[in-house]
C-alpha cells in the first residue's frame, strides 16, 4: 500500500511544475483570453518537445506508453497554472479516444501526428437543449457512397478554431452512438464562437452535409458505448486532476496571504475564523485527493473504476468550487480583481465541474453502481 | 402579529409599483443583467439602457423619491422606514436604475447632520437633484476589514489641508465629482483618534484616479492616488479629529435594510419560470428531484430574507436598535446572493459556463455574471466573518478576547 | 406590517412560559419518560384550569376560540419544556380535526370533553411499511350496519394507552380516505409500547374487527382529503412551533454557558470558532421564526398556506437538528450525559422533524407549490 | 502510487479476516450495536455476548493481537503500521470485541517507554494478558480541552503520594482495576510543569467513583472523587513533574489512524443494503433521488477516509510524523461517523425514532443509537474546533495569537 507518486512519478510531476511555472505564468491565460489565436504555439511546441503530447500513448505509435497516473500529473500541473492550450482535448480526449479504438489505419495516421504536435483534436458532444450525456443525440450519420454524411450541432467544443480534428459523436440508424475522427476543415462545418467563463475559446459547430470517409469512423455500436464509457471515465477523472491543480493553488495562495496579510495588527492568519477556513481547505484538497487517487490509480491498473470515477468527479466538483470560493472570501476585495489570479481559478473549476458530467450526473452513476 | 401591509403601506406600495410600471419600458427587468444585491449601474446592459436610466431618474428626482430617506424638505413628507423599505423592494424588483446611493445614502444624511449651513447648501441641492455623484473614499491598501489603520493624511497649512497617500476599492470614484474622505488629521493621535472626514471635488489637483478591472470585467473600482491634495479648510466636514466619532454615530443600521430585497425575489422568479419552462436532453428541469431540492431552499430563504428587512423596517420606525438584525441580514443576503447563483449554476449546467448574451444562452448570461459578482457580497460592507463578531459580541454578549496582557470588554 | 406578537399574545407568552417553567420543568420529562403512567395528570389539570385545551376550539364548545398563533405560541413554550404530555395529538390534532370537521353531533359531544380535560386524543396514520402520508394506507373500514368495522395497524401513535379516542385515518371501500373517532376502549384494539427517542409513549396500535358507529365518523371522501389536508398543514406548522421552542432553549443556554465556561484562562465564548458557532445559531432561529411566523400568520387569517407551511417544515426540520447538534458541540462532554439537558432537546426536534411529513415530504409538496 | 495492499499485507490481511470469520460467530456483527468510531463494550448488545467477547479476547490473547502494536517480545513480531491499520480494519469490520484498548493502547505502551523494569514487570504481562483494565485519569470539571488547567494534586507525603480531587469522563473507571493519573505534585510550579504520572489500584481507599449515565443510556462515563487517596511513590510513573512532558513526548499519532474504518464500511453497507431492500410507501428506498444522492455522498467519504488510514500508517512506517494528517482524519472520521447517522436517520424516517431492537425497528436501533452516541464523537480527543487549530497551526504554520500583550509563536 502506497498512497504517494513514486519517485518517477514525482519527478514527472516537478518536472511539468517547473516547465509550467516558468514558461506558462498565470497571465499567460490573461494574454491569450481574448486573442485571435486559439492559443500560443510557441509554449505547445516546447510541450511537445518534451513529449506531452504522447505521455500516454503507446510506443508503436511514436508515444511514451505511460500509464493514466503520468497523464493526470500533467494535467494537475496544467490546471494549477490555467494553462490556455488544447491539451486537454487533444491528449486526454483525442488520444486517448483514439488509442481505445480498434480502427488501426486511423491510429497509424493520427496518434503519430498528435505526439508529433502537427494535429490537434477537439470534442463535439453537447447538443442544443442537451446537458451531458448520449442519451438524446440528434446529430445523424447518413451512410453515403463509402462514407457518411453528418448533419447536427454541437455546443462547447473548445479551441475548435484551431483544432485539425473534431472528434464526433453521433446518433447512428440502428440509434446507437457513433464517434467520428472529423476533418475540422470538411466543407459544411462552420463555427460560432461562445464566450465563456474558462476562456477555453470553445465554439457551436453546426454540421451540414459534412461528408466523412468511413475510414474516420473509430467505432460504433457496443464498441462506441464501451468507448464512450471508458473515455468518460478516464475524462472525468482527469478533470478531477485538473481542478485539484487550481484547489491546491487556491489553497497554497491563501494559506500564504494569511501569513502575510495584516488587519487589526495581526496577521489575518492568527484569527481563528481564517484558521479554521484553511483547515477546511486542507480538509477538501486531501479528500478530493485521496478520492482521485484511488480511480486514478484503478483506471491506470486497468481495473473496474466506474464507481470511483463518479464519485471523484461527484465529490471533486462540489469541494473545488468550495474551497476556490473560500479563498476569494480570504483574500477578499483584492480577489475581486481581475488581476488577481483566483478568479482564473475560479473559472477553471467551474469549466471542469461541468465538463464529462457534472455533479448530478455522477452522484446519479455512481448510485447505480451501490446498486441503488 | 400582522405580516401584511398596512392601508397606507399598501398605497404606497401600489403607488410605487405603478410608477414604476409606467414610467420603465416594460421589458426593462429583462434588460438588464443585475445580480440580487449588487446595484452597480453596469448591470443596465446595453448603452441605450443608459439614458433610459438618466430619464428614469430624473423623474425619481421630481417625485421627490431619490431622496426619499431624507428630511420632509427633500422627500415631499416623512416617510416612514417600512415606506422606505417598501421603495426600495419595489424598485429593485423592478431593477429600476437607482444612480449614486453612496451620495443620496451616506453623504447627503451625513451633510444633513453635521455639515456646516453652507456646505449643506453647496452640495445637498446638487445631490437630491442627482447632477452630482459621490464617491466612498475609505479603503485602504493595509485598511480594509480595519478601517482604523488608514494612512492617509491631510495636514492642515494654512487655509487648505494637504492629502497625501492612497486609497483603493473606491467604488465609481471615476464617474464621480465628489469624494466623501477620511483621512489622517493629527497622525500623533491614537489609531481611533485623529481622523477627519472631508469633501474632496475630484477636479483638484494631484489626484489620480486608476480604474481597477473586477472580474466581470468591470472598472467599477478604483485605485486614487493624492499626492500634496491640497483641500480648502471649508470642506471640512464635522469636526476635525472626531471623523470616526461622525462615522460610528450615523446610524448605518438605516441603509442595512435596503438589501435590494425585491432582486432576490425577482431573480428567484426567472430561475423558476426557466426550470419550469426549459427542456433538459428531453426532460423539464423542473421536474428533476435535485433542481426542486435546490429552488425551494433558495425560495424559503427569499421568504426569510424578505421577514428580516420587515423586521429591522419596523424596529427602526420604534426607535429600536437593529444592530445584530442588520448583521444578520447581511449575512443572510449576501450568501443568499451567492447560493442563489450556484444553484444557478447547477441548473445551467454546461450553459452556466456562457457569459454573453446569445441564442444559447440562458437568462441573458445573468447567472454566470452573478457567479463571480456574488463574491463580493460576502465581502464588501463588513465580511461575512465580521458581521459574524458583530453578531455574537454586540448582539449576544460574548466576551472579546483582547489576548493575556488585555483586557476583555 | 407586524412582524412582533401584539401584547395579548405576548402576556399568552409570557404566562405560558411561566407556567411551564414552574409545573415542568425538563426533570418532569426525565421522571416520567419511563413510568407506567402515560403522563403526570396533575399537570394536565392545571393545564386544563388555564384553559390550554380549548385554546382554539370554538366557543360553541366551550373553547376560548383563540387563533392558530395563540395555539403555536403554546406549543412552542411546550417545545422548550419538552412537556411529556398528549397536548399536541388531544389538542393540534384532535381539537383541530373536530373543529374542521362537519360532524356537528360528534363536535357537540367530544369537544366539550376535550376543553374540560375528560378526554385526550391520539391520532392513528403511520402504518408498517409505510411513511408520512396517505397514499398508501392499508386499513379498511367496512360498513357493517349501522357502522364500520376497522381492520389494520398503525404505528407511533404517542400517548395512545391513556387516550380515550384514536383518531384513525383509514381507506375507504371507494378507496378514498375516511378520518374515525375510535373509542380506545372499543374490543379488538391492541396495543404493543414502541421505545421512541422522543419519550412519547408511542405505540403500535392493532385493530382488529373493531366496531366503530357511523356517528364517529369525521369525514370521507373528498371532505376528508381536505380535511387532512389542513390537518397536515397546522400541526406541520404546530411541530415548526415546538422545534423552535427547543431551538431557542438550546441556542439561550449555549450563549449562556460559553460566557461562563473557562478553558485556556479564557471564557470559550470569546474564542471565535465559538462565537461564529452561537451566530449560526442566531441566524437560525432567527429563520425558522421568520418562515414559521409566516406561515402561522397565513393559517390564523384562513389565507392559503400550504407552500409556507412545506417551506418552514422543511427548513425548519434541517435547522433544528443543526442548532441543537451545536448546542452540543458548545456543550461538549458535559452535554453527553443524561442529566443534561440537551438531548432532550435534540430527541423532541427529532421527533418534531419526522411527525407530520419530513424533509423530503414538504420539500416535495412545496416543489409542486411552486409549479415545479 | 499503489493503492493496494502488497503481498505481505494482503497475506496477514487474509489471515485476520479467516481468524476473526473462525473465532467469532457468523451472526457476530449484527448482534453488536456499535455505532462507527466508538468501542465502548456497550455495543455488545445483548448479555450472552459478553462471554462470546470474553472468549473471544483470550484467542487474541493467545495470538498475540491483543498487543499487536507492541515491541516483539510482546505480539510474536514487529508489526508495522500498515499491518496494525489492516488489523484494525479487519476488526472493526466484524465488530469484534477488543476491551480495554486504554491499557493496551495507552498504559502499556508508556510502561514499555518510561517505566522501571519493576513497574514493567508488575503490570505489563497482566495488561497484555486482559486481565486487568486501565482508566484515564485525565479530564477534571475545569480541565476538558485544557488538559494543562488541571487541579487535582499528588502531594509527596513520605513513601507515598497524596491524592485529592477530582476526575471526570472517566471513560470505564468502574470497570477497571488500574486508573493512569495525572495529577499535581507540585501546585506551586506553572501551568504545564509540576505535573506527574501515575499507576492508580482503584481498590485504594479514598477513591470513589460515581457512573454517570450518558445519553445513550449508558454509564461507561464516571466521576472519580479522590479523598485524601495515598498512592505508593513506586507507582510515580516517570519522572516527577515531568508529567506532561511524558504525555506530549508519547507519540499520540500512532494510534489515531486506528479509528476503527472498517466500522464505517461495515456500517455504511448495513444502510446501503437497507435501502436496496426496504419498501417504504410501496416504492424501494434506494430508488428515492434524496436517498440516492445522500448515500453516494456518505460512500464516498468512507473511501475516502480508508484513504487517510493507509496514508498514516505508510507515513509512520516510514518515519515521518503524521501530526496534520491524524487531525484530519480525526475530523473527517467523526464528522463522518455523525453524518452517517443523520443520514441513516433520514432513510430511515418515522422507523428512526425506535430506540429498541423489535419487528418494527430497523437495523437493531443502530441508527438512533448512532445518532446520540455520534455527538461524543466531535468532541472527545480533542473537539473538531482544536482539531482544525492544530491543522492551521501545527499543519499549515498560521500564527497563534496571544493577544495584544502577548508574544506571537
Amino acid at each position: 500500500m502506497n498512497l504517494e507518486l513514486n519517485k518517477e512519478q514525482q519527478l514527472l510531476k516537478q518536472a511539468a511544475k517547473d516547465f509550467l511555472k516558468k514558461e506558462c505564468p498565470r497571465d499567460l491565460i490573461r494574454e491569450w483570453r481574448y486573442a485571435e489565436e486559439d492559443y500560443p504555439e510557441k509554449l505547445w511546441k516546447k510541450m511537445v518537445k518534451l513529449g506531452w503530447m504522447g505521455v500516454t500513448i503507446p510506443e508503436a505509435y511514436e508515444g511514451m506508453e505511460g500509464d493514466f497516473i503520468d497523464l493526470t500529473i500533467l494535467v494537475e500541473a496544467m490546471g494549477e497554472v490555467c494553462l490556455p492550450a488544447p491539451f486537454f482535448s487533444t491528449v486526454v480526449v483525442g488520444g486517448t479516444a483514439l488509442t481505445l479504438c480498434d480502427n488501426e489505419n486511423l491510429k497509424a495516421e493520427v496518434l503519430p501526428q498528435i505526439v508529433a504536435g502537427k494535429k490537434t483534436v477537439t470534442f463535439a458532444l453537447i447538443e442544443p437543449g442537451n446537458g451531458y450525456g448520449y442519451s438524446n443525440i440528434q446529430t445523424t450519420a447518413t451512410k453515403q457512397g463509402n462514407g457518411y454524411v453528418l448533419e447536427g450541432t454541437k455546443l462547447f467544443v473548445e479551441y475548435a478554431r484551431s483544432a485539425d480534428y473534431i472528434l464526433t459523436v453521433v446518433r447512428s440508424e440502428g440509434d446507437g452512438p457513433m464517434l467520428f475522427l472529423v476533418d475540422a476543415g470538411s466543407s459544411g462545418i462552420e463555427m460560432t464562437y461562445q464566450e465563456t467563463l474558462d476562456y477555453a475559446k470553445q465554439c457551436e459547430v453546426s454540421l451540414s452535409g459534412v461528408q466523412v470517409p468511413a475510414g474516420n469512423l473509430l467505432a460504433e455500436g457496443a464498441a462506441a458505448e464501451k468507448l464512450l464509457s471508458s473515455l468518460e471515465e478516464q475524462a472525468g477523472v482527469a478533470k478531477c486532476a485538473e481542478m485539484l491543480g487550481g484547489m491546491q493553488a487556491a489553497f497554497d495562495m491563501s494559506v500564504a496571504y494569511s501569513k502575510e496579510r495584516v488587519q487589526f495588527e495581526r496577521p489575518i492568519g492568527s484569527f481563528q475564523s481564517i484558521q479554521h477556513h484553511c483547515a477546511n481547505m486542507a480538509i477538501e484538497v486531501g479528500n478530493c485527493r485521496n478520492i482521485t487517487n484511488l480511480a486514478t490509480w484503478k483506471i491506470s491498473k486497468g481495473l473496474p473504476a466506474t464507481k470511483e470515477a463518479s464519485m471523484a468527479k461527484s465529490y471533486t466538483n462540489v469541494a473545488s468550487n468550495k474551497v476556490v470560493k473560500l479563498g476569494h472570501q480570504i483574500h477578499a476585495a483584492i480577489s475581486f480583481c481581475d488581476e488577481h489570479d483566483m478568479h482564473l481559478l475560479l473559472r477553471k473549476c467551474h469549466a471542469a465541474a461541468v465538463a464529462f458530467g457534472d455533479t448530478t450526473y455522477h452522484t446519479e452513476k455512481a448510485a447505480a453502481e451501490l446498486g441503488l | 402579529m400582522e405580516i401584511c401591509f398596512t392601508e397606507n403601506e399598501q398605497a404606497f406600495y401600489d403607488e410605487v409599483d405603478e410608477f414604476l410600471q409606467t414610467e420603465l419600458p416594460a421589458d426593462w427587468p429583462s434588460r438588464t443583467i443585475i445580480w440580487p444585491g449588487d446595484y452597480a449601474p453596469s448591470g443596465y446592459g446595453a448603452e441605450q439602457n443608459y439614458e433610459i436610466a438618466f430619464q428614469f431618474i430624473k423623474k425619481l428626482v421630481d417625485k421627490k423619491w431619490l431622496t426619499i430617506s431624507w428630511p420632509e424638505e427633500y422627500s415631499g413628507k416623512l416617510y416612514t422606514h417600512m415606506e422606505q423599505s417598501i421603495f426600495d423592494e419595489r424598485m429593485t424588483y423592478y431593477r429600476a436604475p437607482m444612480v449614486d446611493s453612496l451620495g443620496v445614502g451616506i453623504v447627503g444624511p451625513m451633510l444633513l447632520r453635521i455639515g456646516t449651513p453652507e456646505q449643506q447648501a453647496e452640495w445637498i441641492p446638487r445631490i437630491a437633484a442627482a447632477e452630482i455623484r459621490c464617491w466612498l473614499a475609505y479603503s485602504e491598501p493595509n485598511a480594509g476589514s480595519d478601517l482604523a489603520a488608514i494612512e492617509t493624511t491631510a495636514i492642515r497649512d494654512g487655509d487648505e489641508y494637504v492629502v497625501n497617500g492612497q486609497k483603493v476599492w473606491s467604488s465609481g470614484a471615476s464617474i464621480s465629482q465628489f469624494g466623501w474622505l477620511i483621512a489622517r488629521t493629527d497622525p500623533s493621535a491614537g489609531k481611533h483618534q485623529g481622523v477627519s472626514l472631508f469633501m474632496l471635488d475630484n477636479n483638484t489637483p494631484g489626484i489620480t484616479i486608476r480604474p481597477i478591472e473586477n472580474i466581470i470585467g468591470e472598472s467599477h473600482f478604483n485605485e486614487v492616488f493624492f499626492d500634496n491634495v491640497r483641500i480648502p479648510a471649508k470642506n471640512l466636514i464635522g469636526e476635525e479629529n472626531k471623523g470616526f466619532y461622525h462615522l460610528m454615530s450615523a446610524l448605518d443600521f438605516e441603509r442595512v435594510a435596503l438589501v435590494g430585497i425585491g432582486g432576490f425575489r425577482r431573480m428567484y422568479e426567472e430561475l423558476l419560470e426557466y426550470a419550469r419552462t426549459t427542456e433538459r436532453d428531453g426532460k423539464i428541469l423542473g421536474k428533476q428531484p435535485d433542481v426542486r431540492c435546490k429552488l425551494v431552499d433558495i425560495g424559503t430563504r427569499v421568504e426569510i430574507a424578505y421577514q428580516y428587512v420587515w423586521q429591522i423596517a419596523a424596529m427602526i420606525d420604534q426607535n429600536l436598535n437593529p444592530t445584530v438584525e442588520s448583521s444578520v441580514l447581511k449575512v443572510v443576503s449576501t450568501e443568499l446572493a451567492r447560493d442563489m447563483s450556484e444553484v444557478g449554476m447547477d441548473i445551467l449546467g454546461p450553459y452556466s459556463q456562457l457569459t454573453k448574451p446569445s441564442d444559447r444562452t440562458p437568462l441573458r448570461a445573468l447567472v454566470s455574471r452573478g457567479y463571480l459578482d456574488a463574491i463580493s457580497a460576502t465581502i464588501g460592507a463588513g465580511t461575512s466573518e465580521i458581521q459574524r463578531n458583530i453578531i455574537a459580541q454586540r448582539g449576544l454578549g460574548l466576551p472579546r478576547y483582547k489576548g493575556k496582557g488585555g483586557k476583555k470588554s
